[in-house]
């Protein structure tokens, strides 16, 4: 099992880039799911969506080379590609909501055994609000949440969400620093366990059933 | 028509108690002068109509600090830490909304529409109060208009008549915002005489701009 | 009673004119309407909206003068003034049924006095299709029929429209060679009357009932 | 990923039966290559998405007059004798929806709407068959997104990623057309390099372009 901080970060996000195919419009939550850009595999050329109005979101400006009025969609400054286009909010959504998105990548509070996705507001303690986060998951082709596998050691991946979710049953994938999981009709499938972890490890820190897939792969990162 | 003024004849047009639109993610393309005129006004009880609260120091987020607003109406005030203070202590009304259907509520506002279907929260919270209405075996939302009486927009470049041009990730909800307020108030960063702006450059038409400041 | 083919014309859209004030978004439908553009008063700026996708629609572009990209909405050469701006049918159409357009100019097959639209199809006969008329007429703040008063000697101002209606009870006021005519709750009040024209001849060319204001004036042209 | 096709390449897209989006106003801004090559290829039983059905001898009215199509879905007909002819004669199904309608149904389409709310068409035959819901005492229409198999565009300067810009009165129902297929062919007017076309000028973004040809 991983301990360390930054080795489960690049584990997650170095798994995750390997989902993105040439030509796929991404979208990455802010955190964790941005540095999924530094591990884009060679050959493949995706174009990333911020939706506070742009597709092509470049990589971060030097300092003392910011456009104060390009950020992405966490206010930082950010720059764009060759061949980015800019829009308006109703544009953004109409891309994120009317299936033009091929990925989308974001964190999560809790997930569970049908998909479902908490990530927006802990009632009484953190109501940051969903922001877009609701229509990405509900609009995205496919839904990857990208998370350390527990929280202060208590399990994410969960039999039924408890928090007030962000949508219902739209979660495709689940990437851990403990491995990937499918959701299936049939319930999750691990089909990836991450190097040196063990089966038993994964199963005890996951409340949820997981169904161990029979051609079980260690993850490639 | 000059619609070229002062901030101080501009805010004339906002008083107490009203609905206000402002352009700008998280204070991006959001016309700062425009707000700190209306905190100097001291003008009370505001319902915000915006993507965001912004920052304490920054957009909107300064009428928060400032208590100019009652309530929001917003998809995220995660950046700001003293709305969350004020909605926990009920000094503030919150009422968050997804950001797209936020998008397509002011939109439908401005474009006549009497609401819009979203799949957009089914299986939320966002579904409470809210008909749902099924089609092709499918569960939408129906979400209504939202409508401001004053808008208020960041322009890049603004020419005398009204048109608007926003440079990159400035545009946003300016252009939303400004189709669904009865007075819409544009702040130009650059103002240019008639005819600077290419007719198919330009973003917001001078039919939604009725006043113009620098 | 005006006779002249141009006469009347010239009566109806002078006296349209007149209904623009300063300020004014308008809308001319195509035929006469359009005519409308000739006669505004001095002073006043108005801006014309061609539903195909532009405010600022200017005069009819001299022989050779044509640019290809810019017709009105009847695909004629046209051209734009000094700050027109372009855009897509879609805004377009969030002007006209988004209430921004004050003022829509248009001819009727027939129009009765609840203010109900007649002007796109002849069942069984002629079926141009609405085009955007339907729109216009719910959107704009005013809608003015401009039209001959008769067809062939029959009357078009009716008690009730026989042809599907372009819209309900959306019509302000008819403007004919033979007077003005407001629709209001009461039934049709005729305010003006054109000139050379007795209220006999017009009560008698008008199946709906007319309601003679008190103040009746003579049209001004 | 290349998307610069030959017109032959495109045309494999083209299917017999298809429903088929082509942007244009009275035939300015359709692709008069790509109509045409319909036509030579002899496509039939097309379900046209139009603004109208043009001239019979200019954009997709001479698909009515060679009959590549077997149903319209159009504003107005007006124009082409040819479709009043043959809808008389049940040749050709004609369906006819108000302009502003038919651009909120195919927005829907590309934006994942359900539908949307109009007041356009109560009290008229528009509302047969169609759902009336009441919003704040008004009664309103409920119109259903209208998709496509294939969109077929046209733009006036179009880079070799798919970023559009429509010049002048062209723009007209491409932008929507282009958000609401399936697959998206679009005919360059002028065919330029990556990066020519300025970021917040672009009309149409490329992640909705399959094809470009020229």
């Amino acid at each position: 099992m991983i301990q360390d901080k930054d080795r489960k970060r690049e584990v997650i996000v170095k798994r995750v880039a390997k989902e993105l195919k040439d030509g796929d419009l991404v979208n990455l939550g802010i955190g964790m799911p941005t540095l999924v850009a530094n591990y884009i595999p060679e050959g493949v050329d995706i174009l990333l969506q911020s939706e506070n109005g742009f597709v092509g979101l470049g990589p971060t400006p030097k300092p003392g080379e910011e456009d104060k009025d390009i950020v992405n969609a966490g206010a930082q400054p950010a720059s764009h590609v060759t061949g980015a286009a800019y829009f308006d909010s109703g544009m953004s959504f109409a891309i994120i909501r009317g299936g033009h998105l091929d990925v989308t990548v974001l964190g999560a509070l809790q997930v569970d055994q049908q998909g479902n996705l908490a990530n927006w507001m802990i009632p009484g303690k953190m109501v940051p609000g969903m922001g877009g986060a609701m229509d990405l998951v509900v609009g995205a082709k496919k839904v990857i949440v990208a998370m350390e596998h527990t929280a202060k050691g208590e399990p994410k991946i969960l039999k039924q969400c408890t928090l007030p979710l962000t949508a219902a049953g739209q979660v495709d994938m689940i990437v851990t620093e403990m491995g990937v999981l499918n959701v299936t009709p049939k319930g999750l499938v691990l089909t990836e366990i991450a190097p040196e972890t063990e089966l038993g490890e994964v199963i005890a820190m996951t409340e949820a059933e997981i169904i161990v897939a029979d051609d079980l792969k260690v993850m490639e990162v | 028509m000059n619609k070229t003024k002062s901030i101080d004849q501009a805010l004339e047009y906002i008083k107490d108690g009203m609905t206000i639109a402002v352009g700008g993610f998280l204070g991006v393309g959001t016309p700062e002068k425009l707000i700190d005129a209306v905190i100097a006004k001291g003008v009370k009880d505001i319902t915000l109509i915006c993507n965001d609260t912004a920052f304490p120091d920054k957009g909107v987020g300064k009428w928060v600090v400032n208590k100019n607003v009652s309530k929001v109406i917003v998809s995220h005030i995660g950046t700001n830490p003293e709305t969350g203070r004020q909605m926990n202590s009920k000094e503030l009304i919150v009422d968050l909304v997804p950001q797209g259907t936020l998008a397509e509520r002011v939109r439908a506002a401005g474009a006549g529409l009497g609401g819009v279907l979203t799949p957009t929260g089914i299986g939320t919270v966002i579904e409470e109060g809210k008909q749902k209405i099924n089609v092709d075996g499918k569960d939408y939302l129906l979400e209504l208009p939202l409508k401001a009486d004053v808008a208020l927009i960041k322009g890049s470049i603004v020419d005398k008549k009204g048109n608007i041009y926003y440079n990159k990730s400035t545009r946003n909800f300016n252009t939303l915002m400004a189709t669904a307020a009865e007075t819409v108030i544009v702040e130009a960063e650059k103002l240019v005489e008639i005819g600077e702006i290419d007719p198919s450059d330009v973003m917001t038409p001078s039919i939604f701009v009725n006043v113009i400041v620098e």
